[in-house]
């Protein structure tokens, strides 16, 4: 009967590592690939609630994730790439200038 | 035993392991197709020393792929230089697992699907799979960590992301058309008859799109004239330069296996599958062994007709240059296919997707964009985007005079 | 099972900040705190597993064997010292995760995952990578930026988050009857219907067609923006274009 | 130093309608080649020669193959040991030792005569550096061997040859132009080298 739980454990977890590794890394690509897990984890949370619910609308709301995240990808790395262009590195300390 | 070999699950089972056994040994022909048609198309006899007509060739191929020293250079990225021709090799074959092969069988009074998977996406399955299938290319490129295997990756990123487009918007007319995206039910939909003669195959509704999605098809299957990842003359062979003995051949099979799938999925999606007209033993309402037999026939029959045309179109046209590849694709196939959704998507608002107005549309579209071609739109406009500089040595030293 | 604090969850979440903090890429990789953090999550993982168990019958071992490829392969994302790598784990995470919506039974948005993710773009981030690729591992890839805050502030309270929902299960509304789920998500099965497929496009245009087309919008902003940063100078035409530096025959370069 | 009058301006002709829509020209191409095909299939002429059963005919005119040491009118070998075809050779593949020779119209003659088949380029100075016409190249091709060692050919070796090939008289044949040429060829038969021959 009741199957929500681990879905939701996996989601969360998935959500979390990518929260840490947001932080973790200076990496601009590797900072944007852990948004991507976490856009993971919450699509394994959507689906699993449209499961637990029996309705397809969590579904449709993954699907509208998936063009958040292809938005996202697109944009965030022509960002990185002129980045790169500017100062030559990934890291993303070398644009901390503006920290006091 | 017997109750499981009558189920669906035991067909799909040794249908699996039947197709990949069978496909290592067509991809293996298709090499040694490839050769006999480039040879009688180049006015020579093509492979005959092994056995008769050279019959045995493939066999002696596979034998000097297995006996070659495998090197793995030391300056390569091991683990992913190992990983790239198992990833290329697996994406290729795991493909074929949702091609409807023979319609409907009646076991024992169970009616069984020839197919390995039945999956309700069985179309967007097969974009997915497609979709896999650069990462070997990519990977293989980049952990040679030789600059042309870089380049050749590069170039097949960029080109495999620009063909995936008008490839999917082909399969999405036709899904549009069918109002379905299960393969055996396009398949189904496409066995009746206009007039009581003509076969209900999509590629007479949709000629275009049936040619756009063949050369997207060849540009997937990283084919000739798209084979810019591993131009030979520019690139030292691409993305497969460091590789030897059994990952090449890996490589280079899975480029074949590629290929059926292709042809296959055209065939289902375009040409009815294994349905062939005015034969009783092809009809959907023929399921007996003899029926699966000659259904699974005609539709590698149709396969092997593909081939032909995609080795025939190879050993013709050459290599295209990079920037009219990509030109061909953004500004060519993709207004193109959108052009033809959006008819299409209006027709299925009316009601009519399956008229003879999907073949005027068809026309249309083809000559505007003739029309537009001839009319002077670029197609080498590279080096006329380029400023003027007069270059002539008088100019110069009069410039510095 | 009550509402009590879901004290085996907190531990498991503790359990997996714990891993993360010693397999965040440091300076000087030891083996010896490379096995602590494997051994932590494995750990993290037996006790997550014996939580789950407790709340109730599992939804089938192809999700757990497929959750711990997924979580595996996202801890590798996050810790690998090459980009490259980071980039083929998330594949294998999107692969993971595509399955267990198959066990979902979402099978378009199974397939739409990973023609999306994996097709496109995943591709784009290893060709970003590629170009932008240094030799070597740089530094900033070979050490964390402060782990232990880092460990603390995501996972913990993400912890602390998924325990608290987890343990208000009462809150959430019953899960419907399976028939009413069977006929819910999917179409009866006839030869033209495309099932689940279906399902998710009628409520996709009839629930949210603003959703859609606002979806539509924000593709294009977000390619129209993607061009304009990517863009390289190019000469228009009509306008003249600079004048070439010939002047610098005879300077810099021999006449011939 | 280039002149303004040496460059050439080549303008890139204008494409046609037809070419710049691509498929009028792959299928005119496609056309062309489907027509090489058909032709291949049913006429059975392809133009490959099947080398071992079939050999083609030779140029004698002008190909160089395998070289050959020349006998004069008594059967003896006519090379005097002067050197100066192991002198001319770019490739240094002539190896000779000199005796005194037991014939009393010269002074030396070869007791070894190596040539070495494998560094050779077959580019025909030792032919013309030859004041007595001794060595001359033939129109044999077909020269194989297991070892290094069987490429090098040796005195006797290279008599054999000469006693094989000795009607024919390689490039001395009227200048021919153009090709194929009427009347200078010759058939290739079966020329097998014996190679105990002496």
């Amino acid at each position: 009967m009741d199957s929500l739980l681990p879905s939701l454990m996996l989601g969360a977890a998935l959500f979390g590592l990518g929260v840490v590794g947001f932080l973790v890394r200076r990496n601009l690509i590797v900072i944007f690939l852990s948004t991507e897990v976490m856009f993971q984890g919450v699509i394994v949370t959507a689906a699993a609630f449209a499961r637990y619910y029996a309705h397809v609308e969590g579904q449709a709301y993954a699907l509208l994730l998936l063009v958040i995240a292809a938005v996202e990808a697109g944009l965030a790395l022509g960002l990185v790439m002129l980045l790169y262009r500017r100062r030559d590195t990934l890291d993303a300390e070398a644009w901390s200038t503006m920290r006091g | 035993m017997r109750e499981f070999l009558t189920s669906q699950l035991g067909v799909s089972v040794v249908l699996a392991l039947v197709i990949v056994g069978a496909m290592q040994g067509a991809v293996a022909y298709c090499i040694y197709y490839e050769r006999k048609i480039a040879a009688w198309i180049q006015d020579r006899y093509g492979p005959n020393r092994v056995g008769p007509w050279g019959i045995l060739q493939p066999i002696a191929d596979g034998l000097k792929f297995i006996m070659k020293e495998d090197v793995v250079p030391h300056h390569v990225d091991k683990p992913l230089f190992i990983l790239a021709p198992a990833i290329i090799f697996v994406v290729a074959f795991i493909g074929f697992a949702a091609i409807p092969w023979g319609g409907q069988w009646n076991l024992d009074g169970h009616i069984v699907d020839i197919q390995v998977a039945n999956p309700d996406i069985g179309l967007l399955y097969i974009l997915g799979v497609a979709a896999m299938g650069v990462y070997g290319v990519v990977l293989g490129g980049w952990a040679s960590n030789n600059k042309y295997s870089f380049y050749g990756a590069i170039r097949a990123t960029a080109q495999m992301l620009s063909y995936e487009i008008p490839m999917g918007v082909c399969i999405l007319i036709v899904a549009l058309t069918m109002g379905a995206v299960r393969l055996e039910s396009i398949t189904l939909s496409q066995t009746g008859y206009w007039f009581g003669f003509l076969p209900q195959w999509n590629v007479l509704l949709h000629p275009l799109a049936f040619i756009i999605l063949f050369v997207t098809a060849l540009a997937e299957a990283n084919r000739s004239p798209f084979d810019l990842a591993e131009a030979e003359q520019e690139l030292v062979g691409g993305y497969h330069t460091e590789y030897s003995a059994l990952k090449f051949g890996m490589f280079f099979l899975a480029e074949y296996a590629h290929m059926i799938t292709g042809s296959a999925f055209i065939a289902v999606l375009f040409l009815g599958g294994w349905h062939f007209p005015w034969i009783p033993w092809t009809q959907p309402e023929a399921t007996q062994w003899y029926a699966v037999l000659a259904k699974m026939a005609v539709l590698s029959a149709k396969i092997c007709v593909f081939l032909f045309v995609m080795m025939w179109v190879r050993w013709t046209v050459p290599r295209f240059r990079f920037d009219q590849l990509m030109r061909l694709a953004w500004k060519g196939l993709i207004p193109i296919t959108l052009a033809l959704l959006v008819w299409t998507t209006v027709l299925v608002y009316f009601g009519k997707p399956r008229s003879g107005w999907a073949l005027l549309g068809n026309a249309i579209i083809l000559f505007v964009s003739f029309a537009y071609a001839a009319s002077g739109g670029r197609v080498t406009g590279r080096q006329r985007n380029l400023p003027v500089v007069d270059a002539s040595p008088s100019a110069a030293l009069g410039a510095t005079a | 099972m009550t509402a009590a604090a879901p004290y085996p969850i907190y531990a498991a979440f503790a359990l997996g900040a714990f891993a993360l903090y010693f397999l965040a890429p440091r300076a000087q990789r030891r083996r010896a705190v490379t096995t602590a953090g494997w051994l932590a999550a494995i750990a993290a993982g037996s006790v997550a597993l014996f939580a789950s168990q407790q709340a109730g019958p599992h939804t089938g071992i192809l999700f757990y064997c497929f959750a711990v490829v997924a979580l595996l392969a996202a801890v590798r994302v996050i810790t690998h010292p090459r980009p490259v790598y980071s980039a083929v784990y998330f594949v294998v995470v999107v692969l993971a995760v595509a399955a267990i919506l198959i066990t979902y039974e979402a099978e378009f948005l199974a397939v739409a995952l990973v023609i999306i993710y994996a097709g496109a773009i995943l591709v784009t981030y290893l060709f970003v990578i590629m170009l932008a690729q240094q030799p070597g591992a740089p530094v900033y890839d070979r050490r964390a930026r402060e782990p232990f805050l880092a460990v603390i502030a995501g996972f913990l309270l993400t912890g602390l988050v998924a325990g608290q929902v987890t343990a208000q299960r009462s809150g959430l509304p019953p899960p419907s009857k399976p028939e009413a789920r069977t006929a819910s998500t999917r179409l009866p099965p006839n030869p033209t219907a495309s099932g689940n497929t279906a399902a998710i496009g009628v409520a996709l245009m009839t629930r949210y067609p603003v959703a859609l087309e606002i979806g539509g919008v924000l593709l294009l902003i977000s390619m129209v923006g993607a061009v304009a940063l990517s863009r390289k100078r190019i000469p228009i035409e009509g306008v003249p274009p600079p004048a070439p530096t010939l002047g610098q025959i005879g300077k810099e370069v021999e006449p011939f | 130093m280039i002149r303004d009058s040496d460059i050439l301006n080549v303008d890139q002709p204008e494409l046609t309608a037809a070419e710049r829509f691509y498929l009028p020209q792959i299928v005119e191409g496609m056309k062309t080649t489907i027509q090489h095909l058909g032709k291949t299939l049913l006429l059975k002429k392809p133009v490959t020669v099947q080398y071992p059963e079939q050999k083609r005919e030779m140029r004698l005119d002008n190909y160089r193959g395998l070289h050959r040491l020349n006998r004069d009118e008594d059967g003896r070998v006519a090379c005097v040991a002067c050197f100066m075809c192991s002198t001319a050779c770019p490739a240094h593949c002539i190896h000779i030792e000199a005796a005194e020779s037991p014939w009393p119209d010269r002074e030396k003659y070869p007791a070894k005569f190596d040539i070495d088949e494998l560094r050779c380029i077959y580019c025909g100075m030792c032919e013309e550096a030859c004041p007595v016409d001794a060595i001359e190249l033939t129109y044999l091709y077909d020269l194989v061997g297991r070892t290094r060692e069987e490429m090098i050919l040796s005195k006797e070796e290279l008599i054999a040859i000469y006693d094989e090939t000795a009607s024919v008289k390689p490039r001395k044949n009227p200048h021919v132009t153009g090709y194929p040429s009427t009347g200078q060829h010759r058939k290739m038969t079966d020329n097998p080298i014996v190679e105990d021959a002496t």
